[in-house]
């Protein structure tokens, strides 16, 4: 299987963020056309090449190249010690990584889905998140748990769903969570880099979205989100699929003379209040998009802190667009019911921007 | 086995065979959303355990099992099309289109659902199990697991519990060789998965999935023997998928060609059939019988309404609604 | 191991919710004075009489009674095939449970610890809290999970979460949080009753505590919140252990001057919004207090929905008082360090109460 | 065995034994927070397993591991006191009191901490060994798993890992005979870990795991079969743990006495030693010396300060700081 939508209009965020400091970029970078499965492949190729405690692993990733092919030809530069196919066991997969990563290695595992995070669970919460902490520094756990999530292509309730919901509460863990091929490249670089586990959410519709990728050892800190697109009057945070159709919803409300700034968090948790509200006191107008259903999700999050800092200087409350309170049905017209779509996002604009004559 | 028996299980194999390549040709051309698994090759293993669960039974079919479903909703319930339409995601489908190929379900004709995670149903399994034992029902409750799902944990978890509890747990591991790409020998410490399940003390035993004849006897000692309160059961079926992966077919053809050429579970029981007189006429018969029958259901699907757009909030809770939008 | 901490604080909430349908109290209920492990297993009891295709499963739940002396004497009552002792093995027991009920069976598991949840997420998110949907309504999964959740005694970071958060984001789940006795046999009982999964939550340091509890039949409606407290200058909206730490703050706060409502919300999914926001409009200043990390969590849902709802009637933002963003460390005076206290309540109803004058 | 040999293991076991008397009378006073498990019973099993792995090998305790804890700690870096430390919470501990009894780890002795989700880390000891094997470094990586952590579903996907990748993982299975109070034989298909052990190809072996000197002798034939590249192995060291649950003992009399009495570890190597000629004011010795040695752990544990504050949000993340109160 393969995702179905291609998602043409994700524009590629400006990444502010200098290279990390062991990385410095070899040459001022030249950009190409490129996709967000090839930018990530790519990341994992440079990635192998630097790092020689790297390794990758997961379920039909070698020969197979991964369900969605993101690691395509790995294993044919790499060889299968590295590149490492295992059983259906996500529990001793990640378990695996945990152990390595305590001993100095830097492995990425690939869950073919997020939706069978559910299987390692207790491995990423209580032992990935923990390890640093609970030691009291004397490991750390520098792995990165690369899975397929989202909906939109008829996958069902197992295989569709947006789970970062699932681990925001969750101290220790950082998710990251790119909207377009330069900063699946950039994040991943970084999350294979950091010293943190990283659970790297790849939404599934984004797949085949092309863009400008920097060549090189090009990395966006984690932590920090992006100005997707610059605006005055309301703001809108998403982050994946959402960035898209944020950006397309914001082209729309400009013929209705709304100015609409995206905000692209990139980085899910920690993520980056400061540039957040920053735009929320600017335009006092917030709008945040998520795909996940909307109780205690990433937007209940975003709410909450945007009103408890910014309280003063909002025109009204923040909007959410969210998923709606549902596991995810297989058939397209009950599944494009509950998911969020850039029509949504618009009436949420709107609703934002009259808001503001409460 | 008596020949009306085998001609049986003959009609229902192709009754999977064109119920699959049906889909198949349905899915290239777009008319089937999201993923696709198809039990070809398997057939016999799906006609065995069919021809052996009652209604009242249970089992928790695998991702390759639109077959199974297809026949005993054909035979309990008589309205097999409506497996065809759940495919389609039509209102008409047995989960209303909700559910879809990894979630197709009906209780009534003994159809507990795929759970697309794969393997947690080896959990699931025992709690019917334990139902039945505790209510006193002769009641088999059956999980199909491929080679590959054998690798999830809760397989320890749940052989180890049915063994303990003494639960009428039918495992039916279809061992097809491989695990998408994983070749059976590779992902797992035995390329014969008897020798991971004999550890818990109860009957194990290996045989030839191909071979419709060995197959529905086998199933059948088997679900006797739990039926009939005497524990649980593990059956390693030995079978093959003709389906590879996406990027088409990675197998040796040497393999290729035994599976589909000199040991198709289709072709071996009408060689068996032709033996016993039966002619080829009649074997040809059956089978455009059942082709004709699966592009019924494949209208049928088509020509079926989507679902109510105010399905997609029913159901979360029995007790609450959920907001529309 | 037993909890430490004891609450003798916790005044029982009004219960006004009707018993069940199928449920009428048998007399005028008269109260005496019982521990919430009492009030629990006393519910339990009753269920087991009134249901006979309910079962009890776990861990050390039959002779021994459970980790936490919860299904004491039930065993000799109902015998091991009804109080059912298990391996350790928490994804079997949540999966049979789903399958039981699947078929009309009542399981009520226990799961030693809420930290341990990690090892069953899969079927409770996945299965439990699916099946009734992704099946079009043609099963139910009628099972209850009771579990210990909550720090506060030296427990250690895989002892001691609280893991709400970690279920707010998936539909189809319910989660009771009684802070004293008689709700906890009234949600258990009202849980047993209900055709939708719960995962029950009860909180360690309350297992001693003591309260009136009527008896016979009482159930507590799920998804409806009690005011334990009225007031009118300052909501606060808690749950479990954080409900008498606020009553205790709330009168701290009647020195100075500070008439507070504490909102007992009892279920915690889905929340009784339509209590929470009336107390929101009639103060205008509201805490909400957790205990669990604050980024994503409970305070999180309830922040955003009030804001959401009641913006232009709010004096001031929503102010969260949660646990930090860390795992729990074992070391006692680290821990306290961590966790919310009854002074944190105290400090932000003081807060509140002054935004107002923003 | 040789009488040396012996000798230190006994001062070993007693060195276990007394530390855990000691903090259960601690703990009784209430000094010691959380809860408490103690090796009671099961110090051969601890002194045989530290005493064939080396500060550079990777250790997973269980929740009764203090003993062993303490003697690598103790051997490999001189300071077996900052493990009485850390079970008082203070900042001498080896984690600096964040980790307690069941989170005290040090990887500069191999100690890689209990996860008190137990069995957690028959998951984690995969990536260990792995990281060893594609290294090069002759290392062994030991999971301690109880009878009752058996039930998990880890265990399958463990030992499968560990088999088809060849690892060099120790699985010491330390089986007490009960999980909390369920016997072995009623949690599990088989009384007999091994039994579901061997479905896995690798060596398995059952042994008396209260026999120091067998128990040292065949960790120690393990060991160096795993050091020398060959792969997996897994020992079920059978014993039995003096603390009941907290309700008290609920095992049969006859149980409690066999252990207690006539199969006691430290009584089986006196007596050894006795027949070797030690004589038993020397025994004495070594017993009063172990008891002296654990009252000065105590004092000091008792004398440290409690962690610095900021701990409490220090090391959640590398690359962030978490807000304080
Ligand atoms: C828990 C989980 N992990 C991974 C997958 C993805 N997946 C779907 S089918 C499959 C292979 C299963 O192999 P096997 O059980 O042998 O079935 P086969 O396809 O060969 O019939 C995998 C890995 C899944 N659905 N669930
Ligand atoms: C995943 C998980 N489930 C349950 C527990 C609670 N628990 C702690 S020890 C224990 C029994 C373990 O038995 P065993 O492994 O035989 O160790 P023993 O205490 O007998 O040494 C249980 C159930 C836990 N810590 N982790
Ligand atoms: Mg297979
Ligand atoms: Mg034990």
């Amino acid at each position: 299987m393969t995702a179905e939508t291609t998602t043409e209009t994700a524009a590629p965020a400006p990444t502010a963020s200098p290279a990390s400091a062991e990385a410095p970029p070899k040459k001022p970078a030249k950009a190409r056309k490129t996709s967000f499965t090839q930018a990530l492949n790519g990341a994992l190729d440079l990635a192998m090449e630097r790092y020689p405690e790297m390794f990758l692993i997961g379920e039909d990733i070698a020969e197979m190249g991964g369900d969605f092919g993101v690691t395509r030809k790995l294993l044919a530069k790499y060889g299968p010690e590295r590149v490492r196919d295992t059983p259906l066991s996500e529990a001793a997969i990640v378990g695996t990584c945990v152990g390595a990563a305590m001993v100095g290695m830097r492995p990425v595992a690939e869950i073919m889905f997020a939706d069978f995070l559910g299987e390692c669970y207790d491995q990423i919460v209580n032992n990935a998140a923990k390890v640093h902490y609970m030691f009291d520094g004397q490991f750390t756990a520098p792995l990165v748990i690369r899975t397929a999530c989202g909906g939109g292509f008829g996958g069902g309730p197992h295989h569709s769903q947006s789970v970062e919901g699932w681990f925001l509460n969750v101290p220790g863990i950082v998710i990251a969570a790119p909207s377009n091929p330069a900063d699946a490249k950039g994040l991943l670089l970084a999350s294979i880099a950091s010293d943190d586990p990283v659970l790297f959410l790849e939404h599934k519709a984004l797949y085949r979205a092309r863009g400008e990728v920097p060549e090189g050892w090009h990395t966006v800190e984690l932590g920090k989100a992006a100005v997707a697109r610059a605006g005055a009057d309301v703001t809108v945070v998403a982050s994946m699929r959402m960035v898209p159709m944020a950006l397309a919803a914001a082209a729309a409300a400009d013929d209705d003379g709304i100015s609409t700034e995206v905000i692209d968090l990139r980085t899910v948790k920690p993520y980056d209040a400061e540039t957040v509200l920053a735009s929320a006191r600017k335009t006092g107008r917030v709008v945040v998009a998520n795909e996940a259903p909307r109780t205690g999700g990433l937007g209940a999050e975003l709410s909450a802190r945007i009103h408890e800092e910014c309280f003063a200087e909002l025109a009204g409350p923040v909007v959410r667009v969210d998923g709606l309170d549902t596991p995810i049905p297989f058939s397209v017209p009950l599944e494009q019911e509950i998911l969020p779509g850039e029509d949504d996002i618009a009436a949420a604009i709107r609703a934002a921007y009259r808001g503001g004559a409460r | 086995m008596d020949t009306p028996t085998l001609r049986g299980l003959y009609r229902d194999m192709w009754l999977i065979r064109a119920f699959e390549q049906g889909l198949e040709r349905e899915f290239e051309q777009g008319n089937v959303p999201g993923m696709l698994h198809t039990g070809l090759g398997q057939e016999a293993v799906q006609a065995a355990l069919a021809a052996h669960l009652e209604a009242d039974d249970a089992f928790f079919p695998d991702h390759r099992c639109h077959g199974i479903n297809a026949l005993a909703q054909q035979r309990h319930a008589g309205d097999g099309e409506r497996i065809m339409a759940e495919l389609f995601g039509k209102a008409t489908g047995v989960c209303s289109g909700k559910g879809g190929s990894l979630h197709s379900a009906d209780p009534a004709v003994g159809n507990f659902g795929d759970n697309a995670v794969e393997g947690s149903y080896m959990a699931t399994v025992l709690g019917v199990a334990l139902a039945a034992k505790m209510r006193g029902e002769p009641k088999v409750a059956c999980a199909i697991i491929g080679d590959g799902t054998v690798g999830r944990g809760e397989f320890h978890e749940s052989l180890n519990m049915a063994a303990i509890w003494d639960l009428p747990v039918l495992y039916a591991c279809v061992n097809n060789g491989y695990a998408i790409s994983m070749p059976v020998g590779e992902g797992h410490a035995s390329a014969n998965i008897v020798d991971m399940a004999r550890g818990y003390g109860f009957g194990c035993e290996q045989l030839d999935g191909n071979d419709v004849v060995e197959a529905h006897e086998r199933v059948g000692a088997a679900v006797a023997h739990i039926r009939a309160g005497n524990g649980p059961r593990f059956l390693e079926l030995k079978t093959w998928r003709w389906q590879g992966v996406f990027a088409g077919e990675f197998r040796p053809e040497a393999e290729v060609k035994y599976w589909r050429e000199e040991h198709d579970p289709i072709l071996m029981a009408a060689d068996e059939l032709q033996a016993r007189g039966v002619s080829g006429d009649e074997l040809e018969g059956i089978e455009a019988e059942m082709r004709e029958l699966i592009e019924g259901w494949i209208d049928f699907a088509k020509a079926s309404p989507a679902p109510d757009p105010a399905k997609a909030t029913a159901d979360v809770y029995v007790g609450w609604e959920v907001a529309r939008r």
